[in-house]
Parts: structure tokens; C-alpha cells; sequence
């Protein structure tokens, strides 16, 4: 509407910026999150883009998987285009770049889908909710679909801190049920050859080995090719999105957990998810963080309709803390302490698919957010 | 009179092969002496010794009676052992000016000074321009010093080492490939440093009409070794010298 | 006379420096040609810009009847004119035997029966066949940059200084291999030692200031005096 | 000309990044245009400069008073570190000394994700500003004026007898060393120096971000700056400066283009191509090149004998 | 022992991997002295069209030759476009090559997609043989062999030709070896070709390894074959062996004996060499 004067237009309008990494090492996820958010919006609109009388407008911005950038984009977000909203972004080091501005400019960040766990942890601020999961979420549904009592595990992850928060996590929340520790592997995150940690492994004799992965360097060819399976070891991990399934071919079988595969989570919001995508998109069905990405979306829509369209922080702080809203992943709800949004994981088994020749996640069993809830770590 | 510089068994070898082989000698003060020996004899190395470039494998070196053996060749030039090289050995891409200019700062003790701007020391320009008059250089005083022909290179070296003004001058074929006009031109720059007094002169040259105009003595060096050692006309008249390296022509 | 190398009003530029004015002289075939003048007059840039290694901006260059101006520096060498650069040209890196193997064209017997004329007349060069080129002395590199290019055979060899930082004895050494050389390849010489030129050379041609400015026979030019004080500074 | 005051605050971030790169390149030219010596970790010593704010400002309260300590903890800890790398790696020649530093920054890397306790690992923690930099003007101003003094320092120690010397190191280090001058001195203060300027730019860098993490310590940021110097032209001083400039707006605006046309969501590929067309029109930066238009220096050389050899090698082939 | 021979021979492998990338790189740095970030640039294209050849053909041999292929081609290019202009400045070189990395890398995407993707061994060469209780993976056997047999034809070709010498010779003064009769020209766009075509093979033998591509490989292990070229020494191919199999093993053994270190272990490596070896473990020599 550039024919409406300016003055009424901010305030008629609600403002959302989005950071992403629409470039760089973590482009894939940063399309994602855009495609989500944007049919979130749709969906919680019901395609007025209209909230409690108010135009919600949204700006995309490419943070480059670098801080510096990512602190610039959301400094034009927030001083040029004077946003009420931020959203963002791919990178725990992008968010952290950028969670203080929030605080600074009394503006709610929704953080989606980064995931270190210091975001609402140690670096917490009042401003900061997250309908991304975080590293101990993640550890703790691993947790939840493999260990009980008297369970012997080990754990394989990267030599930086995503790696040893999810061990970490993983490792307390096994104990807790029960599961034994029998061996800690941290490998390069760059390294191309793991058969030295395997090799490791493999002689503690673990009942499971959780595998920690966030890099393209896979270990699962050489789990295979070391026949960790046939002395007995059972592999499990996170499903991350689409683009790896072919590599996770060789761990068909395979228990564990994801975040989200269009097929698993049943509910009304899903389903809408997954048809309109497959609409809009060349009928790609929706991937890991497209559901966060809406979500993220859902969430913003929700907390307006509470504060009738009232933008301020406080007020919106106010609303926000325990509010529970829907998503495709179910209900998900913001806990009050650090604003960690809790939601639905899902267990799962790695299986053959007729429709692909890779494997998919088939559902085991939904953990409920309660189950999956994280330590409060920001005191 | 005395010796400034004084060689004791002075050896290096590389590898297998000796290129300076137990060499003797003392240099008198404010004298001029030259060193003759066919190509590939050690000279070239002698003077890398004695200004440091190389240490010996054996034997020392002494000047005015302080062993300098283990000295570095910074050292060395600052007590005041200065040389010339063979292979001209300039800064290429600076001017003309400036590579004399650098010698003439070294020599003022100019060194660590960061805060001021070096065109406050006009001095150093001056005398710069001064020297290249000397070896017909002034012209080329701003031009890129990689882009002198051959010949100008060699007078660009040697005002260099003027600039440095040290006691002791070590000049390694200072001629070579210069033409036949400013050879006795530079030989003229030569002999007045040499009326002068002040300084000592050491030489290495092939050219045998030089030698026997300016030395008051000649060192013979052969496979590394100091096999004569007097005044030139005794070298010449020397057997050894002349089948060894002054071959039939002259 | 058939004349194998011509060169016709060459002028050339080093950057946006004119230094090459009006270069012509005609190279007779099996004789030495002298190029004398003093110190930065352009001798070294003529051989230069015969090989190639700068561009005629003008004029021409014939070599067996063949313009060669402006045409790659290998294509000129293939054709069969070596150079010993001023500079030496040694590659310092590789050992006097890999400097000798590169420049090699050919591996046959003639190229055999040369390499041991070489080696026999700079036995030095044998002694160090593994040291590094970069390690010789001064006159020792001087050698190795001659047999290089005495190890082809060659119908034209440009040389730059040649007796430049060697002991009059292997001047001498030079001198004759060079006149043993004439019967099958025609030389170009540039000199300043006197004496060595006027020994080997047939005709001469004074550069001056980038031009060539007076030429004759070798023996005339020991009497013309007043030539030898114009353009060369001695008496 | 640089704006002096600019308003509107997202402007102003973009410049004090180019402000600090320009101090970061500058650093950096020090030790490649002056004296000669290519280095693959010179981040190492921004990365101690923003960890060392960072940590103080986030152990201590966050006043001015802390903030100097962190700054004299900073330039302390890099020409401490400076000087041995400069002592140890001096025997190196080229390609060796690059490779060596490449390794010492990448220990540092590995330290700074090691050293969890301290640093927090790879995604880094954020810290609280004293109450003047938080005003971002005055943040800005503060940038700017460090700039033009480091500047305007640097210029005059390069220009001083000594900044002479380490040119002639550049250009030949033994007959320097046989004018009497002892080039391990020189070597070593030029790279405390450099260590020194990079690290303060680093301390700015940590303040306009209120965060650190790992990165400072990686190499793309010594390949930025290494770029930015080349770009500007090496050796030149004010080339860093406007190579910073350039490659930051260069990136801004084709990044910003995205918006613009799909085909420019690939914008990376501009940007290479604009590295590649430096080469081809600013062989010698854009600085150096200009410089050399207007004097006759040999640099200029170069170039037209580039020009020649690839007008023959045409004609030719 | 059993576990000490497994190191050896995972070590092994990765060390003749890392070998593949530098032995173009020992061509392209070492001999011919050019800083050519763009090497990483070759390796991914060399991956991601051997890759796409070998999927779509399901021939392994395919995707070889399409790699080597790719490789000789994006090396004449790289050669005549950005390189030979820059031929002996340094400087030059880093940027220019770096901007062609950026667009190599950057194509990849624009021709391939942004994701990253799954890549399995041809059937002859996935899986391991067991012998007593080794276990030996196949595929790094067959690496083994390809870097043995690299290894051994470049050495009987740089040994009994006077290439190698050309090569150094043209680096060291261009215009005395042109006015040897040589295109050094040509000699350098066919090494630098035959460097690019190395990269290219090792690119798609990497990917079978690995189990994945992605277009940011690339960079990564071009550093990693800066480190090996240098540890090695400048120019020598027994050289780069020699620190491939050394930065391999000592990545093996490390991630056993002192996985703390794992991290650390190529810089270490690499400092404590030049430290003590500022020439690098192997000098040039004929
Ligand atoms: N760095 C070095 N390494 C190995 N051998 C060397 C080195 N420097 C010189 N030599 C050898 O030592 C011997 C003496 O060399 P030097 O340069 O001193 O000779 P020179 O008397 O100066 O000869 P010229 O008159 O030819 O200059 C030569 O055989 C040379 O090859
Ligand atoms: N690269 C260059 N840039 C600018 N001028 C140059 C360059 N090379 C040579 N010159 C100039 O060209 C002129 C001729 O040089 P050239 O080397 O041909 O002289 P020359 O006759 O061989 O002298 P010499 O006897 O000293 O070797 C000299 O004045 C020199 O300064
Ligand atoms: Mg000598
Ligand atoms: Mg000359």
C-alpha cells in the first residue's frame, strides 16, 4: 500500500523480519524456514495476512551464515524497516549475534531453528523465545527411543560444541533412565576417516551407539564398512532432513529420533502443511525445518491475537510466556522460564520406502513434550 | 704498519670440496691489496668470510685485533667492513637514489628512527646525489634501479659501498662488464680513495693492467689456497702465477 | 657475402622508454660480428630484441632470409640461434648437469661428441656436474652459460660479454673455442674487453644511444683512433 | 570522501566494519606491502584482541574501566605472541613462513574451541557494553577517529628512515643486512607492529558485535583482509583502507540483489568475478594502479610488459 | 596388532587421498610455484561429474574418466584465463584464484543444487573383507593401489623425462628457457592441465569415500594439500607421499592414542617440520 500515508501505515501494520541463510553452508535450511514461515502466515491467516485488524508484512534477510552480516541485516531490520518481530536464524552463532539487539530494541525474537542450547541457556534474554528445539531436546529424544535400565551406550559426536552439548544432554538423560555409559567419542568435525573412534567403540561393547552428526563428512559409511552392527552394536540418531536420507542408507533398520518428516506428525495442521506445500511446491512435501519455520509463524499470529495486535515487548513478553498455540508438530508451548518452546519428537525406525530409493523414518512412537523437556539452564 | 684485518687458517668447505683452504694473510691498514687466482679459486668466498655472508669451518678472523669470526655480517659492517658484490646485488625496484640513500642512512646510524619522516634527514639525499656524481650516475638518480643497463649497475654497487664509508673496502670485480670509457674512470675513483689514505682496499679482479696500476700488494689464491703473496711485480714474474692463470696472453 | 641475420631500422621500447632508435647491420655468414659502445648504449637490448625477449616496435628482423620480428622467443631459438645472456641466464636451482640437460636439444652423437669438447675445455664444469648452478663462482657460471649454448648446434650464437669476470687464461680458453666455433656457426659478440674482440672479431658496428652509428672491418678500426675516441672513449 | 556523520544505524554498522577491516588490512600491510612477507594467520592476532574484550567485558562489569583493561590485555597478548611468532618463524622463507602461520592460527582456533570454559566453545556468548558504546554514534565516532589516527601512525612509521629499511627488506634482505642494518629487529617489530594494529582491531570488532565466537580465529577472515589489501593495492596504505571499502560495499550491494532477480541469489559468483577483474584492470590494486598512472614508478612496468607479452603472445599464436 | 594394522591401513588410505589432491598440487604449487586456491575448485568438479557420470551410468570407470576429464578441461581454462597472466606474483595469484573459487564452487550449485549428496561405492568395491580379525574395507584397498600407482608413473615420468627439469627451469628464468627453444608456454598449460586432471580424480575418488559431496569440500582440502606440498618440500612427489602418509597416519593414531588432540594434529604436524625442517622433509632433486 504505497498510496496510504506512512504514519498510519506503521501502525496498521505489523512488521516481521526474518533471517536466514539464504547463502552459504547452511542454504538448504534457510530455504526451509522461508518456505515455512511464509505458509504459516497463510495459514494463520487464512491468507488475509491480517491479524486483530493489523496487515502483517514480512522481510526475508540472508545472514550468510556469518554473525557480522547477520548483526548488520538485523540492524537494517530493526532500524530501517523498523520491525516489531524478529525471526531467525540458521546458525546458533548468527542467533547469538543478534539476540542482545533484541533486548536492546525491546523486540521479541523468535529463535527458529537454532538450536545451542546457551541460546536460552547461559545468553538468555527476556526477548528471546524459541520454537526451534534445542541440542538437549534432541539428545533427550534420542535418549527416550533407545535407553532403560541397564542399557550400555556410547556416544559419537563432533569435537565442537554442538557436539559435546548433545553428548552431554544425551548421556544425563540416558543415565536418568537407567542406560550405562560405557564410552565418550568426540572426532574431528572435519575428519573424512572415523575408523580410529569406531575402532574405539567397538571394543567397549556399547548395546548403542548415539551418533551426534551435523556435518556433510558422514561416519555412516564406516559404521557399515567396520560391521559395527554385526558385534552387536546398535546405531542411533537424529533423521536430519531430506538431502541426508540417501546418505543414511547403510543404517536401514536404524532406531532413532527425529524432529519432523512430513508423514509422522498426524494432525489437522500437518496435513495442511503437507498438501499446500506439495501444491506450491512442485509437489516437494515439506522438509526438517520447514514445520519450525511455520511454526515460527504460528507463533508470532498467535501472541498478536493475545495482545490484540499490541506490538509492545513487555505486553507481548506477557502473553507469550506459557502460551501454548498449534503447529504441525502438535501444541507446542512456551515455558515461562526460558521461553524454550516444548513440542513433540518422534522416535522412529529407518525403513525401506516404496516411493524413494532412499530410506525413510517411519514412526515408532510420538514423545510428548513433557517427556522431552530440557533441563532450565538459564539461571 | 699494522694490520687492520688478519686472517688465521681460514678454511670453509662445502660438502666434500675446500674452497678456502687454510688461508694466512694480514691486510695492512690504508693499503691496497689485491687478490688474483683463476676462476672458481675462493675468492669470491674469502670476501663472503670475511664480511660474514659465510662462516668458516675453521680459523679466524681478526679485526684490529678483535676476533670478529663469530660476528654477524650487520655487525661486521657496522664495525667497518664494507664490500661490493660480484653478482650485482641492488634493491631492485627502488630508485637509483634510493638504494645510495639507504647505505648513507645506515652509515649516519639512522636505523630504528620510526617516528620521524625520512625526507626530514636532507643530508641523506645530499650526500646520496653527491656519490652518484662520483660514478657517473646522477642522471639515472630517479630511475628504477632493475631497469639500469649492466654496466650501470656495477657504478651503482660501488657508490653504495662509498656511502658507507667504512675503514676497510672489499671490491669484488668492480669493473666487470663495464665499458672500456669508465673502466679508467672508475679505476680514477678508485685511486683517489686510495690518495686519500683513509680507507684500506682489498680487490679481486681478472684484469691484470688494474692490478699491476693500483696494487701495493697481490694475494694469489689456487684452490683455495694462498700459494704467493707481494708486491705485483713479483707476481707476475712468478712461474706458478703465470701458467696457473695468466695463461699466454699477457 | 650471403648474409644469415639483417636487421633493418629496429627500434624498440622497454616499457614506454624508446631505447632502440635505428638498429641495422647485416651478419655475414661464418664471420664474428663485434657490437661495441658503451655502457647502457643498447647492445644487450639488441640481442634482446633478436631473440625475441623484446618487441620490435619497428623495422625488421630477417634470419636466413626469414622475417623473425616479433615472433615467440622459442620459435626464434628453434630455428637455430642460441644465446649466452648477459646475465648468464644460469637456472641457479638445478645442478650444472641439469642446466646442461635442459638446454639440450637433441640427444644424439653429435650432441655427445660437443658435450665432450665442452667438457673438455672448462674441466671445471665437470668437477661440479652435481653442484648447484646457483653455487658456482662468478666465472664458473660464466661457463656454464657458454658450453650451454655451444651444446646445440646452432647456426647463430648471440653472446653477451663473454670474457666478463673470467681469468685471462680461460679469456684466452674462450677466445679460441669461439674461432673453432666460426667454421660452423656465425657468431655475434658483444664485447668490452678490447683485446679479446679485436683477436676474434671480423667486422664490428658501433651502437651508440641506441643506434648503429659506424661499422667496418675489425683491423681497420685498430687504426681508426679518432672512431675509438668518438664512440668508444679510448685512445 | 567518508561521511563524517552519518545517521541511521544499520548505515553506520557497515561502516565500522569497514572502518575496522581498513585497520585490519592496514595491519596486514605492514607486513605484506612493506615488508614482504605473506602470512595465512594474521587472524590470529584479531582473534586475540576479540577474545580478550569479550572475556574481560563479560568477567567484569561493563565500564570503560574494564574495557581499557581489555584493550591493554589485547595489544600485550599480541605483541607477546607477535614476537615469538616473528622470532620463530623468521628463518622461513615465503611459502614455509605462510604455511607456518596458517598452522599457529589454526592452533589458536583450536584452543579457542577447546577452551570451552572460557570462550564457549564455537558459538561464542555475548557481553554487555560500557554505557558509551552502546550509543551507536558514538560508537561509529569512536571507530573512525581510531582509523584515521592508526592511519595517519602508520603512514608515519612507514615513511620514517625505518619503514624505509623494511622496504628494502622486501626487496633484498641480505644486501640489507650488509649495509649494517640487522633485519631480525626490523622483521620482528614490523610483525609486533602489525600483531599489535590487528588486534586492536580485533577489540573493536568484539564491541560492535557484543559477541564473539570462533570465527575471529578462522582463515577466511585472513583471506578477506588478504583480498582487501590486494584490492586496495599493497604497500600503498590508503589502498587497505578503500580495498575494505570496496569489498565490504561490493558485497552489500550484490548480495543485496538477491531481491532483485534470481539469478543474483548466485551473487557469489559476481563477487569472484570481481576479484578476477581486479587482476585483469588493477593488477596493482586499485591504489597502486592509480599511482602508478601518475608517476613513473616501476610498478607501472609491470603492467605494460604484461600488455606486450600477451599482445605477442596473440600474434603469435 | 590387530588394531595396530587397522590404523596402518585406514591411515594408509587417507594419507594416499590426501596424496591424490596434493600430487596435482606438488605439479601446480611445488613445480610450478603457483598459488592456486582454484585447486580446490578443480576437486569438486571433479567429484560432482564423476559422480553424475558414475550415477547415471553406473559405470565407477565412467566417472573416472569423466573427472579426469573435467579436470583437464577447468585446467586449460584456469590456465589460460586466470592463471597465465599472473604467472610469478604471488600476490596476484591469491587473488585472482580465490575470485575463480568462489565462481567454481559457486557454479557447482547453480549446476548441480545446493544440497549435498549421497554417494555408495561401485558393488565390486563396498563392503570389507575380514581376515582374522581385521576388518579391511575394499575401497580403501582400492585407494591404496590408485595412490601407489599415481605415485609410481609420476615418478617415471618426471625421472626419465626432462619435464620436470623444464618445468623448475621455467619457473626459476622464463626467458632463458624460451631462448632454449622451449614453449614453456605450453609446457605449463599441459602440466597445469595434468595438475587440474589429478584434482579432478582424486575429487570423485574422495566422494566414494567420504560418502557425500557437498560444494564446500572444496577449500577444506586444498588447504590440506597446501600443508602436505609443504611439509614434503616444494616440488617432490616422494615428498608429498612421504607427508600424505604422515599427516594420514598421525590423523589415525591421534584419533586412537590422544583424541584430544585430534583436532590439532595437521597444524602440529606441520609446525614442529617447519620448526626443525624449514625446507620441508624432502628437498627437490632432480
Ligand atoms: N655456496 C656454495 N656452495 C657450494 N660451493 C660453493 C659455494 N660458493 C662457492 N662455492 C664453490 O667454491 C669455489 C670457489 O668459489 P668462489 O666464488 O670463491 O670463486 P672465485 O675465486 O670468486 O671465482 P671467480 O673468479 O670465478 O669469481 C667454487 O668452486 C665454487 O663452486
Ligand atoms: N627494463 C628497463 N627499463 C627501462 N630502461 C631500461 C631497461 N632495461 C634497459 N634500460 C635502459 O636501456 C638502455 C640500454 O640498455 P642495454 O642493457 O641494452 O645497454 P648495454 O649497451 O648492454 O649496456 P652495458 O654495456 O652496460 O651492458 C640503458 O640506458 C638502460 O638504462
Ligand atoms: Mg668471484
Ligand atoms: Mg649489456
Amino acid at each position: 500500500g504505497d498510496s496510504e500515508g506512512a504514519s498510519s501505515e506503521t501502525k496498521d501494520t505489523v512488521k516481521v523480519g526474518v533471517l536466514i541463510s539464504a547463502t552459504g553452508a547452511l542454504e538448504t535450511y534457510g530455504g526451509m524456514t522461508e518456505r515455512g514461515f511464509k505458509l504459516g502466515m497463510e495459514y494463520a491467516t487464512d491468507g488475509t495476512m491480517e491479524v486483530a485488524g493489523k496487515k502483517i508484512e514480512y522481510i526475508f534477510e540472508d545472514t550468510e551464515t556469518d554473525p557480522t552480516i547477520a548483526r548488520q541485516k538485523a540492524l537494517k531490520l530493526l532500524e530501517d524497516d523498523e520491525v516489531d518481530f524478529l525471526v531467525g536464524s540458521s546458525s546458533s552463532g548468527d542467533t547469538l549475534a543478534v539476540t542482545p539487539l533484541a533486548e536492546e530494541y525491546e523486540k521479541i525474537m523468535i529463535v527458529e531453528p537454532a538450536a545451542a542450547d546457551s541460546i536460552t541457556g547461559s545468553e538468555y534474554n527476556d526477548y528471546v523465545f524459541r520454537t526451534a528445539r534445542n541440542s538437549s531436546q534432541d539428545a533427550i529424544a534420542a535418549a527416550a527411543a533407545v535407553a532403560g535400565e541397564g542399557v550400555k551406550i556410547a556416544t559419537l559426536a563432533p569435537d565442537y560444541s554442538f557436539g559435546h552439548d548433545g553428548a552431554k544432554a544425551f548421556i544425563e538423560a540416558a543415565e536418568e533412565l537407567g542406560a550405562e555409559l560405557v564410552h565418550e567419542e568426540y572426532a574431528d568435525q572435519a575428519a573424512t576417516d572415523f575408523t580410529a573412534n569406531i575402532q574405539k567403540i567397538i571394543e567397549k561393547k556399547p548395546d548403542y551407539l548415539f551418533v551426534v552428526w551435523s556435518g556433510a563428512n558422514t561416519p555412516w559409511n564406516q559404521i557399515v564398512d567396520m560391521r559395527v552392527e554385526e558385534q552387536g552394536i546398535k546405531v542411533t540418531t537424529g533423521v536430519a532432513d531430506n538431502a541426508t536420507l540417501p546418505s543414511m542408507k547403510p543404517l536401514v533398520g536404524m532406531e532413532g529420533f527425529t524432529l519432523y518428516y512430513h508423514t509422522l506428525p498426524d494432525n489437522e495442521v500437518n496435513d495442511w502443511l503437507v498438501e499446500e506445500h506439495k501444491k506450491q511446491y512442485d509437489g516437494e512435501a515439506p522438509d526438517l525445518f520447514t514445520a519450525g519455520g511455520m511454526s515460527s509463524a504460528l507463533a508470532i499470529v498467535e501472541a498478536l491475537k493475545q495482545t490484540d495486535g499490541d506490538t509492545d515487548g513487555a505486553t507481548l513478553i506477557e502473553a507469550m510466556e506459557g502460551m501454548s498455540f498449534e503447529t504441525p508438530k502438535g501444541t507446542m508451548t512456551f515455558r515461562p522460564e526460558d521461553h524454550q518452546a516444548l513440542q513433540e519428537m518422534y522416535s522412529v525406525t529407518l525403513e525401506e520406502s516404496d516411493e524413494f530409493d532412499y530410506p525413510v523414518p517411519v514412526l515408532k512412537r510420538v514423545l510428548t513434550p513433557e517427556e522431552t523437556a530440557p533441563p532450565i539452564m538459564n539461571e | 704498519m699494522a694490520a687492520i684485518l688478519e686472517t688465521k687458517d681460514l678454511s670453509i668447505a662445502f660438502g666434500g670440496h675446500v674452497a678456502v683452504d687454510r688461508v694466512s694473510v694480514q691486510i695492512t691498514e690504508k693499503k691496497f691489496t689485491s687478490i688474483i687466482g683463476p676462476n672458481g679459486a675462493g675468492k669470491t668466498t674469502f670476501f663472503n668470510l670475511l664480511s660474514g655472508q659465510l662462516s668458516p669451518t675453521n680459523g679466524s678472523i681478526y679485526f684490529k685485533n678483535h676476533d670478529i669470526t663469530k660476528l654477524s655480517t650487520t655487525e661486521r659492517t657496522r664495525m667497518g667492513i664494507g664490500r661490493s658484490f660480484q653478482i650485482t646485488n641492488v634493491f631492485p625496484k627502488l630508485t637509483v637514489l634510493e638504494n645510495v640513500r639507504l647505505a648513507v642512512q645506515s652509515q649516519a646510524k639512522v636505523r630504528y628512527h620510526m617516528l620521524s619522516h625520512y625526507l626530514h634527514y636532507k643530508k641523506f639525499e645530499e650526500r646520496a646525489y653527491e656519490l652518484l656524481e662520483v660514478v657517473f650516475l646522477k642522471d639515472k638518480a630517479k630511475s628504477i634501479a632493475v631497469n639500469l643497463a649492466h654496466g650501470e649497475k656495477r657504478k651503482l654497487e660501488i657508490a653504495m659501498l662509498l656511502a658507507l664509508d667504512t675503514e676497510i673496502m672489499l671490491l669484488d670485480e668492480p669493473t666487470a662488464g663495464m665499458s672500456l670509457e669508465e673502466v679508467p674512470a672508475i679505476i680514477d675513483v678508485i685511486n683517489k680513495i686510495k690518495q686519500q689514505g683513509e680507507q684500506t682496499i682489498v680487490l679481486i679482479e681478472h684484469k691484470m693492467d688494474m692490478i699491476m696500476g693500483l696494487s701495493d700488494e697481490v694475494l694469489v689464491l689456487y684452490h683455495g689456497e694462498l700459494i704467493a703473496q707481494g708486491s705485483p711485480h713479483e707476481i707476475v714474474e712468478n712461474e706458478t702465477v703465470q701458467s696457473a692463470y695468466l695463461g699466454g696472453g699477457v | 657475402m650471403e648474409s644469415l641475420l639483417e636487421l633493418k631500422q629496429v627500434e624498440a621500447f622497454i616499457q614506454h622508454y624508446h631505447i632502440l632508435h635505428d638498429i641495422s647491420f647485416e651478419v655475414p655468414k661464418s664471420e664474428v660480428t663485434v657490437l661495441l659502445g658503451r655502457n647502457g648504449a643498447g647492445k644487450t637490448t639488441t640481442l634482446r630484441t633478436i631473440m625475441g625477449l623484446n618487441q620490435v616496435s619497428k623495422g625488421t628482423v630477417r634470419f636466413k632470409g626469414e622475417e623473425i620480428s616479433n615472433r615467440s622467443t622459442h620459435q626464434i631459438a628453434k630455428r637455430g640461434i642460441g644465446y649466452v645472456p648477459e646475465d648468464q641466464g644460469i637456472f641457479n636451482g638445478l645442478t650444472v648437469g641439469e642446466n646442461m640437460r635442459v638446454a639440450m636439444k637433441k640427444e644424439d652423437e653429435e650432441t655427445t661428441k660437443r658435450m665432450e669438447w665442452v667438457l673438455e675445455l672448462f674441466p671445471d664444469l665437470k668437477k661440479f656436474w652435481k653442484k648447484e648452478g646457483g653455487q658456482l663462482s662468478g666465472g664458473q657460471k660464466q661457463m656454464l652459460a657458454i658450453s650451454r649454448a655451444y651444446v646445440n648446434r646452432n647456426d647463430l650464437l648471440l653472446i653477451d660479454e663473454p670474457s666478463k669476470g673470467l681469468a685471462p687464461i680461460i679469456v684466452d680458453k674462450v677466445t679460441e673455442s669461439i674461432q673453432q666455433m666460426k667454421e660452423q656457426t656465425t657468431i655475434v659478440l658483444v664485447e668490452q674487453n678490447f683485446m679479446m674482440a679485436s683477436n676474434i672479431g671480423d667486422h664490428f658496428y658501433i651502437i651508440d644511444d641506441g643506434a648503429t652509428v659506424h661499422h667496418g672491418k675489425m683491423e681497420e678500426l685498430k687504426e681508426d683512433k679518432i672512431t675509438m675516441k668518438k664512440y668508444l672513449g679510448i685512445a | 570522501m567518508v561521511p563524517f556523520i552519518l545517521t541511521g544505524r544499520s548505515m553506520q554498522f557497515i561502516f565500522i566494519q569497514i572502518f575496522i577491516f581498513a585497520i585490519f588490512a592496514m595491519s596486514y600491510d605492514i607486513l605484506l606491502g612493506f615488508t614482504g612477507i605473506i602470512s595465512f594467520g594474521h587472524v590470529m592476532f584479531f582473534g586475540i584482541g576479540a577474545y580478550s574484550t569479550a572475556i574481560t567485558m563479560s568477567k567484569f562489569d561493563s565500564t570503560i574501566g574494564s574495557f581499557l583493561f581489555g584493550v591493554v590485555i589485547a595489544v600485550i597478548l599480541a605483541a607477546f605472541v607477535s614476537f615469538i611468532v616473528g622470532v620463530l618463524t623468521l628463518r622461513l622463507k615465503s611459502h614455509f613462513y605462510a604455511m607456518l602461520t596458517l598452522a599457529l592460527a589454526g592452533l589458536f582456533l583450536v584452543a579457542a574451541e577447546k577452551w570451552r570454559t572460557l570462550t564457549g566453545g564455537n558459538d561464542g556468548f555475548t557481553f554487555r557494553l560500557p554505557e558509551i558504546f552502546r550509543d551507536s554514534q558514538s560508537m561509529y565516532m569512536f571507530c573512525l577517529l581510531s582509523l584515521i589516527l592508526i592511519f595517519f601512525g602508520l603512514r608515519r612509521f612507514t615513511k620514517s628512515p625505518f619503514g624505509r629499511v623494511l622496504m628494502a627488506i622486501r626487496e633484498n634482505e641480505n644486501r640489507t643486512e650488509s649495509l649494517g642494518y640487522k633485519i631480525v629487529h626490523y622483521k620482528v617489530i614490523a610483525s609486533v607492529v602489525a600483531g599489535v594494529v590487528a588486534s586492536f582491531a580485533g577489540v573493536l570488532y568484539a564491541l560492535s558485535l557484543r559477541f564473539v565466537n570462533t570465527g575471529v580465529f578462522a582463515t577466511d577472515l585472513t583471506i578477506d583482509v588478504l583480498l582487501m589489501t590486494i584490492i586496495g593495492g599493497v604497500g600503498t596504505l590508503v589502498g587497505p583502507i578503500l580495498g575494505a571499502g570496496l569489498v565490504e560495499f561490493a558485497h552489500h550491494w550484490l548480495s543485496g540483489l538477491a531481491d532483485v532477480h534470481w539469478i543474483f541469489e548466485r551473487w557469489i559468483i559476481l563477487y569472484g568475478t570481481v576479484y578476477i577483474l581486479v587482476v585483469i584492470f588493477f593488477p596493482l590494486g586499485i591504489v597502486g594502479t592509480i599511482q602508478s598512472r601518475f608517476s613513473n614508478r616501476p610498478l607501472k612496468g609491470l603492467r605494460d610488459n604484461r600488455k606486450a607479452n600477451e599482445n605477442k603472445g596473440r600474434r603469435a599464436s | 596388532m590387530d588394531l595396530l594394522i587397522s590404523l596402518v591401513i585406514n591411515g594408509l588410505a587417507t594419507g594416499m587421498l590426501i596424496f591424490l589432491l596434493a600430487a596435482g598440487l606438488t605439479l601446480i604449487f611445488g613445480l610450478m610455484s603457483v598459488l592456486n586456491f582454484a585447486h580446490g575448485g578443480l576437486f569438486i568438479w571433479g567429484a560432482y561429474t564423476g559422480v553424475w557420470v558414475f550415477q547415471m551410468s553406473n559405470s565407477f570407470i565412467l566417472g573416472i574418466i569423466a573427472a579426469i576429464s573435467i579436470g583437464l578441461l577447468l585446467g586449460l581454462v584456469t590456465e589460460r584465463l586466470i592463471v597465465r597472466p599472473v604467472y610469478g606474483n604471488h600476490i596476484q595469484q591469491i587473488l585472482i584464484t580465490l575470485g575463480f573459487m568462489l565462481v567454481l564452487q559457486e557454479l557447482i550449485k547453480v549446476v548441480f543444487g545446493p544440497d549435498q549428496k549421497a554417494v555408495f561405492p561401485p558393488d565390486i568395491l563396498a563392503g570389507s573383507f575380514i581376515v582374522g580379525d581385521i576388518v579391511l574395507i575394499k575401497y580403501r584397498l582400492f585407494i591404496i593401489a590408485i595412490g601407489i600407482l599415481i605415485f609410481v608413473i609420476s615418478t617415471i615420468i618426471l625421472k626419465k623425462s626432462r619435464i620436470g627439469l623444464i618445468v623448475r627451469a621455467g619457473v626459476m628464468d622464463k626467458e632463458m628457457i624460451q631462448s632454449l627453444g622451449i614453449n614453456i608456454k605450453l609446457v605449463f598449460m599441459l602440466v597445469f592441465m595434468v595438475g587440474a586432471g589429478l584434482a579432478g580424480l582424486s575429487g570423485v575418488l574422495h566422494s566414494v569415500y567420504s560418502g557425500v559431496i557437498y560444494a564446500e569440500m572444496g577449500l577444506e582440502f586444498s588447504i590440506l594439500a597446501f600443508i602436505v606440498v609443504v611439509i614434503g618440500g616444494m616440488g617432490s612427489f616422494s615428498g608429498s607421499l612421504f607427508a600424505a602418509i604422515l599427516v594420514g597416519l598421525a590423523q589415525a593414531f591421534m584419533a586412537y592414542y590422544v583424541p584430544a588432540l585430534s583436532l590439532a594434529v595437521n597444524m602440529l604436524l606441520m609446525t614442529i617440520v617447519l620448526i626443525f625442517r624449514p625446507q620441508g622433509l624432502f628437498q627437490v632433486k632432480g
